[in-house]
């Protein structure tokens, strides 16, 4: 094998070459890593499906300044921190993209926040909780700047969460043992503290997919709590919760957002009825604001009354909003940055984004963000929600 | 004893019941072949999920779950004869069965996955709800856990008697002692392997459906950890022991819901290992188990 | 009858049986002879089916069993005692027999069958419930003879029974293999390296060395020729 | 297709190519995007922690269901130290490399005592208990939130010794960290430690018979297998700069396994293929993902039956075991056999009232002996008399009920067998145990593991004076193949060959261990006439080298024209001592070969 000069260099021209043409092309290109298949693919899934129809809606409507929008890189990673950085490399290494949204889940998110803080382009965040993916060093410190979040923020839910718990004076909390699980509930705590400083906080943790949670129940009973928090995905609250009904345990339940899904309504059956807990509120609001309706009808146009929108075409889930609308605000954000800058370089954009002021979302209904501030969700964005048995089906209805 | 300690122990034994279940049935191949399946856990996954995908069909949950339990079956003996058999002769390497079977396991997860979908779905209740209970001492005890430990306790009963006081359970005995010699004494030894094989996967499926709707959903990952338990329950009874699955099964559950109650709710989940890495250090073949009877 | 037609045995590279032929009648006595590793034993395993035969045939009373597995040979009435006192040493002495039993050919009602082997060697009553793991050598040798008697064979298959035990032992269990086999009138094979022992209960007998045959002849002749010195030398 | 397979190894092994694949690595990475540089990055720290598997499971046998626990050591370890304690890269790897080698080695302890099934069971245990471990200690690993901003190439702020590291830096450093450990694995592989694996792996037994000592040799693979994971891990961890529990948990140590199983146990050149083809190629082509476990358990489920062997099997020659070096060097060298003579004229070994009991069995009854150096001694007896039951009790395998075995003026009773073997009492079994895979020379050298007087070290850098201590063994290998017709056949695999030469390879095999006693369990069975004759001849050479001997055998004439002593044994008894001509006459003898009748015939 021999490789001249001449050939190496036209090689090397040759890998350079796309990314000069394409600068001149006229599509805006976006991409991200997220879950789009195995176990916790329904978020990531879910956002890729609402960047769908936000890139749709953009190209029916003659793109941005006759540019089409185009999602150029949309990679699996199944959650696994590695495969997010290895995708994520990838998508940096195309110089084309111009904006990016965040992986569905904490643990990919934080892996890669780094290295795209460190690349400059924008990335907005639709689901990760954990505010270190906004505030590195801390939620007084100025964000990463490139940044921004729109999920469901751990600093805000346990604002509301802890709003609804102080009512009572003894509370359990019982966590998964993950980023998420574990600074929830230790915001929640801090936040009831704070908030009442004699109330009685019992934590416990448990691992996802277990399938007693006996010891941690016990435990909360044994602290005398009047009401209980479950922070953890929708499988393993309906396991407490029929595992709470074994041990004949009633006391007012609450659930954090991602608790709120279809597997906790329909493994724990009945037992739902009287569970309260926090969500978006968009989708609970009647009638919805302008941009949430859109997206349901949006939604419904494309993929129907599936899994994810719930069978009540006029009543789409409360989750919706988190696990699809998310993607849709944030490729809309992205999209809104180029339209207000007339650019797509990095710097721009942020600055575009740092700006964003009452923007009309689907999960929030205004979105504003500053360099100080990149975390849209406001303690009014979230609704406490009742879940009642009407008939033979469990509706959640906004309580606050 | 007050009511702290008196729930630690019931779920204890609940729990511990149901990682004794599912060691019966990876003790059933040890039986004959010395191996066990290490994808065990994704039979109980794929007899639950077909339970829910047959009786979303219109099936009666009854005969979904005997659906599911045929086909668990028959993957049961296509375990045997696919992945323990070769492995077994290819005599390169004595550990192949613990990959082939490990990588089958894997196979049906991504299958069910690809086909169910990899959410957690709705699992139907099979016997009891989660609100049954009856009182015992002034506790309650959940009817859906009582059924697990009797049906453990009964196969336990009913595999002891079996190997005790039946001709072919002494067979399945001789076959894992010294399987040429049962060759040459005219025992079957190629259908009682086969059938060992049918056997576990089938308790496997029982253990899958009767756990399924204790949790109330099942998804493609599920099993794999209960079935990690269940390994340590059977080694710590000692592989192949009927009652030592249930002693070890019991001794995991109580012991890591103590830890949990008592310690930390954190530490509830390795404990068991700690456990297990303790108990092969000091008594390698378990509570129950044997040493060899030898003589030159 | 039983028939070997040049029958070969091979096991990977090594060749441990090559042409050998047999017939042994029902009713008599064959005893093979030589010395360790001759293929006295790879023999037997063809004849029971767990060696893997090469080349030849196995034919008993007429019919071709070559290619039928070990359990059904077993069921056509071949008991095996292998080398190396293989008996189920985790389970009792009862067990032992009752397993040797129940798959045999059941031709005595089970109690009838249990006397008989107790009444021929009362030791074994006494220690029923015992391992037979922890049985001394003899015992463990009459529990597998009784293990293969108790099948109601036709064609029985004794792979070095005297291998280790006292020389007293030894003689009661060689009266009870000639006593059974006149009595039952069945094909009884006898692989032995104690060659005068064999042969003189025996009615023929056949010395290999290196899986071939070397000598062949009835059992008398060989124990006669040179005082049975030309037998010894063959492979003491 | 063997062909094929010998000129791919062939050009596998050739160090030009090797250099010129890492140049053009080196200097052709600037080239590629950054991301292909990362994933590559990716594949050699996979590849690295296949060989950790390779070690353990290809060449010790020790199987290992919970490796990822050996990785995330590695990873938090420098992790920690480079981030929290501001340590340089370059301390805090190797201190990661030390302590995963260290925790390799703890857990060798344990898991000494189990095997099989539990073995799996107990590495499992390990893995599952490091990831609870890490997910519980806040205060050190992050617990759940894991560590983020570890200084790293994908973030650009790693600095080595004060230079700034991009991912183009790291991967190359990475390139050449990668080509020294796979030098040094071959190395290893083809050294006294590789060959006291592989003969570990294939019988415990067999290994302690020629002074291998199984313990502590597993002992070695546990904690080089966890030093080479724990040095993948800390590469790892200044690749990605973030650590979560999540990414040490049991799917990585299944991930590894299937890596190196489906690239060969055994073949170095197979791993690195294999960490490509799961690394590289599921980034590249990401429809992969939703196949991704059906694909992966396929592979498991079947690899052992379509590829026993694996790629490594499929493309290249098995590995050997001797390095080429040395083996050249050995040719320039002659060496005489007469180096193998005892020193000091030998010792006698006696053995007095030896008495072995199982259960109520009495094997071996109060028997006495004594082997002079330069005489041989038969024990015969009929089969079960006891006669192995004795040398498995002089050998150490055994402890004596009762009974002393003395020694070059010591007490060897109850020593371990590999320290009875080192002491200069070595023996052949009765069906021979030879490494199977293994060469004639392979196996011959096998047996002067204890000849050896090089270390650890210098056998994994393959440091001249290592190289000439194997050259000169190699000599003596040499002069001793020779010596038992071997020569010819040298090079063969001995599963190959067959079961005469097994057995003179057996015997070679002892002699090399330099025994001043050597036991021979039927070395003569299933020999041929020819056969028969070589192995009387060898005998007789080492007779007149000065080595005591005992030769267990059946066959008399074989016997006659050699031996000096007869004993005999009867049901575990003594029942003759003395000449062969005295025992031929004996009624005693005569009884318990033949039968009580024919001493009255």
């Amino acid at each position: 094998m021999k490789i001249s000069r001449r050939n190496l260099a036209l090689g090397a021209t040759m890998l350079a070459m796309p990314g000069l043409l394409r600068a001149q092309s006229s599509s805006i290109k976006l991409g991200f890593t997220a879950a789009l298949t195995g176990p916790f693919n329904e978020f990531g899934e879910g956002i890729n499906r609402g960047a769908q129809i936000a890139v749709e809606e953009c190209n029916k409507a003659g793109g941005i300044g006759g540019r089409m929008v185009e999602l150029a890189e949309v990679l699996d990673d199944q959650l696994v921190p590695d495969r997010a950085v290895q995708n994520l490399r990838r998508i940096l290494d195309n110089k084309d993209i111009v904006g990016l949204m965040c992986p569905s889940g904490s643990g990919p998110t934080l892996a890669i926040a780094d290295m795209i803080q460190a690349d400059g382009r924008p990335i907005i965040n639709p689901q990760a909780q954990t505010p270190a993916i906004v505030y590195p060093n801390g939620l007084d410190k100025p964000p990463r700047p490139n940044l921004f979040s729109i999920s469901i923020s751990n600093t805000v839910e346990s604002e509301k969460l802890a709003a609804a718990l102080t009512q009572f004076s003894r509370i359990g909390i019982v966590h998964e043992s993950t980023g998420y699980g574990v600074t929830g509930a230790e915001l929640v705590r801090q936040e009831i503290m704070k908030r009442k400083p004699g109330a009685r906080v019992t934590v416990e943790s448990y691992n996802q997919r277990a399938q007693d949670m006996t010891a941690q129940l016990v435990r909360v009973q044994r602290g005398g709590a009047e009401a209980m928090l479950v922070i953890g995905l929708g499988a393993d609250f309906a396991v407490i919760r029929r595992n709470m009904s074994r041990l004949n345990m009633s006391l007012a339940l609450f659930g954090a957002a991602g608790a709120v899904t279809v597997p906790y309504i329909e493994g724990a059956g009945d037992l739902v009825a009287g569970t309260r807990a926090v969500n978006h509120a968009a989708f609970g609001r009647r009638p919805m604001h302008g941009a949430a309706q859109k997206f349901a009808d949006l939604y419904r146009a494309k993929f129907g009354t599936d899994r994810w929108y719930g069978s009540d075409a006029a009543n789409p889930l409360i989750s919706l909003a988190g696990t699809v609308a998310a993607g849709y605000d944030c490729i809309n954000l992205l999209l809104d940055a180029v339209r207000r800058a007339g650019s797509t370089t990095a710097a721009d954009m942020v600055r575009a984004l740092d700006q964003t002021k009452d923007y009309e979302g689907a999960t929030i209904q205004k979105i504003s963000f500053t360099p100080q501030s990149h975390v849209a969700l406001k303690l009014e964005d979230l609704g406490t929600y009742e879940m009642l048995k009407r008939g033979d089906r469990v509706v959640l209805e906004l309580r606050d | 004893m007050d009511d702290f300690f008196f729930s630690l122990l019931l779920a204890g034994i609940s729990v511990g019941a149901v990682y004794a279940l599912i060691a019966l049935g990876l003790n059933l191949t040890f039986w004959t072949t010395k191996t066990m399946n290490f994808g065990q856990g994704s039979l109980m996954m794929l007899c639950a999920m077909l339970t829910v995908f047959l009786s979303s069909q219109g099936l009666a949950v009854a005969l979904a779950v005997l659906g599911s339990l045929v086909v668990v079956a028959a993957l049961g003996m296509f375990i045997e004869h696919w992945t323990v058999r070769p492995a077994l002769k290819s005599s390169g390497g004595s550990m192949g069965w613990v990959v082939s079977t490990l990588g089958f396991g894997i196979f049906l997860q991504g299958l069910a996955a690809k086909y169910f979908g990899s959410q957690a779905v709705a699992f139907p209740d099979v016997v009891f709800t989660a609100q049954d209970f009856v009182t015992v001492f002034g506790q309650y005890v959940s009817l859906q856990y009582l059924v697990v430990l009797a049906v453990a306790v009964a196969l336990i009963l009913a595999l002891e008697l079996f190997v005790r006081k039946t001709v072919w359970g002494q067979a399945v005995h001789a076959v894992s002692l010294d399987p040429e010699l049962a060759l040459v004494q005219g025992i079957p030894v190629r259908r009682l392997v086969l059938l060992s094989f049918m056997l576990s996967s089938v308790l496997a499926g029982v253990a899958g459906v009767l756990i399924a709707q204790i949790g109330g959903t099942v998804d493609p990952a599920f099993g794999f950890d209960l079935v990690l338990l269940g390994f340590v329950a059977a080694v710590l009874g000692g592989m192949g022991s009927s009652l030592g699955a249930l002693a070890g099964g019991l001794l995991v559950g109580i012991l890591s819901k103590l830890v949990g109650g008592y310690v930390s709710t954190a530490a509830e989940h390795g404990i068991a290992f700690a456990l297990l890495m303790l108990a092969l250090a000091l008594r390698p073949q378990g509570l129950f188990g044997k040493p060899e009877v030898s003589k030159a | 009858m039983l028939e070997l037609r040049n029958l070969a045995v091979r096991y990977g590279a090594v060749q441990a049986l090559e042409d050998v032929s047999l017939q042994a009648r029902a009713g008599s006595i064959t005893a093979i002879l030589g010395a360790n590793g001759a293929g006295k034993s790879s023999m037997m395993r063809a004849v029971s089916g767990i060696a893997p035969v090469a080349a030849g045939q196995v034919l008993l009373d007429g019919r071709d069993i070559t290619g039928l597995p070990a359990p059904a040979r077993a069921k056509l009435g071949i008991a095996h005692a292998m080398e190396g006192r293989r008996l189920f040493r985790q389970l009792t002495v009862e067990d032992n027999l009752k397993l040797a039993w129940s798959f045999g050919a059941r031709r005595v009602a089970w109690p009838t069958a249990l006397a008989e082997v107790y009444g021929r060697f009362p030791i074994l009553e006494a220690k029923a419930r015992t391992l037979a793991g922890l049985l001394s050598g003899g015992q463990q040798q009459m529990v597998i003879l009784s293990c293969t008697t108790i099948r109601s064979p036709r064609c029985l298959l004794l792979d070095e029974p005297s291998l280790g035990l006292a020389p007293i032992i030894v003689q009661q269990i060689y009266g009870f293999i000639t006593e059974y086999a006149a009595q039952s009138g069945i094909i009884v094979v006898i692989a032995e390296q104690m060659a005068a022992l064999a042969l003189k209960v025996s009615q023929q007998g056949l010395v290999l060395r290196r899986g071939r045959v070397v000598l062949h002849g009835t059992s008398a002749d060989l124990l006669r020729g040179n005082d049975g010195k030309a037998l010894a030398a063959s492979y003491l | 297709m063997n062909a094929l397979r010998s000129r791919l190894s062939a050009l596998v092994a050739d160090w030009r190519l090797q250099v010129l694949l890492v140049v053009a690595l080196l200097a052709g990475a600037p080239l590629l995007s950054p991301g292909t540089v990362q994933i590559a990055s990716f594949v050699l720290i996979a590849a690295i922690f296949a060989q950790s598997i390779n070690l353990l499971t290809g060449l010790a046998g020790q199987i290992s269901l919970g490796h990822a626990g050996f990785f995330g050591i590695g990873a938090y370890c420098t992790g920690v130290l480079v981030k929290t304690h501001g340590l340089d890269m370059t301390l805090g790897v190797p201190l990661a490399v030390l302590l995963a080698g260290l925790t390799g080695w703890l857990l060798s302890f344990p898991a000494n005592r189990v095997r099989d099934v539990y073995l799996a069971m107990m590495t499992l245990g390990f893995g599952m208990v490091f990831f609870e471990v890490v997910r519980e200690w806040n205060g050190v690993t992050g617990g759940t939130m894991g560590l983020p901003g570890v200084p790293s190439a994908a973030l650009r702020t790693l600095t080595i010794l004060g230079m700034k590291v991009d991912g183009l830096r790291y991967f190359q450093l990475v390139l050449l960290v990668t080509a020294g450990v796979m030098l040094l694995v071959r190395n290893l592989t083809q050294s006294r430690i590789g060959r006291a694996f592989y003969a570990i792996h294939v019988s415990e037994i067999a290994a302690g018979s020629i002074g291998i000592p199984a313990g502590a040799t597993k002992q070695l693979a546990y904690a080089l297998s966890g030093a080479v994971a724990g040095l993948a891990g800390a590469l790892y961890a200044h690749l990605v700069g973030y650590l979560g529990p999540e990414s040490f948990a049991l799917p990585r140590s299944i991930e590894v396994l299937v890596i190196a199983i489906v690239g060969g146990l055994g073949s170095i050149a197979g791993q690195v293929l294999s960490a490509t083809l799961f690394t590289f190629l599921p980034e590249r082509l990401q429809v992969f993902a939703e196949w991704q476990f059906i694909a992966y358990g396929l592979i498991l489920t079947f690899s052992l039956m379509v590829l026993p062997k694996g790629i490594g099997g499929l493309l290249f020659l098995p590995p050997r075991f001797i390095r080429p070096g040395a083996l050249a060097r050995a040719a320039t060298l002659r060496a005489d056999v007469a180096a193998l003579r005892p020193i000091a004229g030998g010792t006698a070994l006696e053995a007095e009232g030896i008495t072995m009991r199982f259960g109520g069995l009495v094997a071996v009854d109060n028997v006495s002996l004594r082997l002079e150096p330069g005489r041989i001694t038969a024990l015969v007896g009929p089969n079960g008399s006891g006669k192995s039951t004795f040398v498995n009790v002089v050998t150490g395998i055994y402890k004596p009920s009762a009974g002393q075995v003395r020694f070059a003026g010591r007490d060897i009773t109850g020593l371990a067998d590999h320290q009875v073997a080192a002491a200069g009492v070595v023996r052949t079994f009765q069906d021979p145990r030879l490494v199977p895979h293994f060469t004639v020379r392979e196996n011959l050298l096998l047996g002067a593991h204890g000849q050896l007087r090089h270390n650890g070290i210098a056998a994994v850098l393959a440091l001249p004076g290592a190289t000439a201590d194997e050259a000169a063994k190699l000599a003596l290998v040499e002069a001793v193949l020779a010596l038992a017709d071997l020569t010819e056949v040298a090079d063969r695999p001995i599963d190959t060959l067959p079961y005469g030469t097994r057995r003179m390879a057996e015997v070679g095999r002892a002699l090399l261990a330099r025994p001043q006693v050597i036991l021979l369990d039927e070395p003569a069975a299933g020999l041929s006439e020819a056969e028969m004759e070589r192995l009387s001849q060898l005998i007789r050479d080492m007779k007149a080298m000065g080595l005591a001997i005992l030769l267990i055998d059946h066959h008399m004439d074989f016997l006659a024209e050699l031996v000096d002593d007869v004993v005999v044994l009867d049901s575990g008894r003594m029942i003759y001592r003395g000449d062969i001509a005295g025992m031929r006459g004996d009624p005693q003898v005569i009884a318990a070969y033949l039968g009580d009748e024919a001493a009255h015939a």
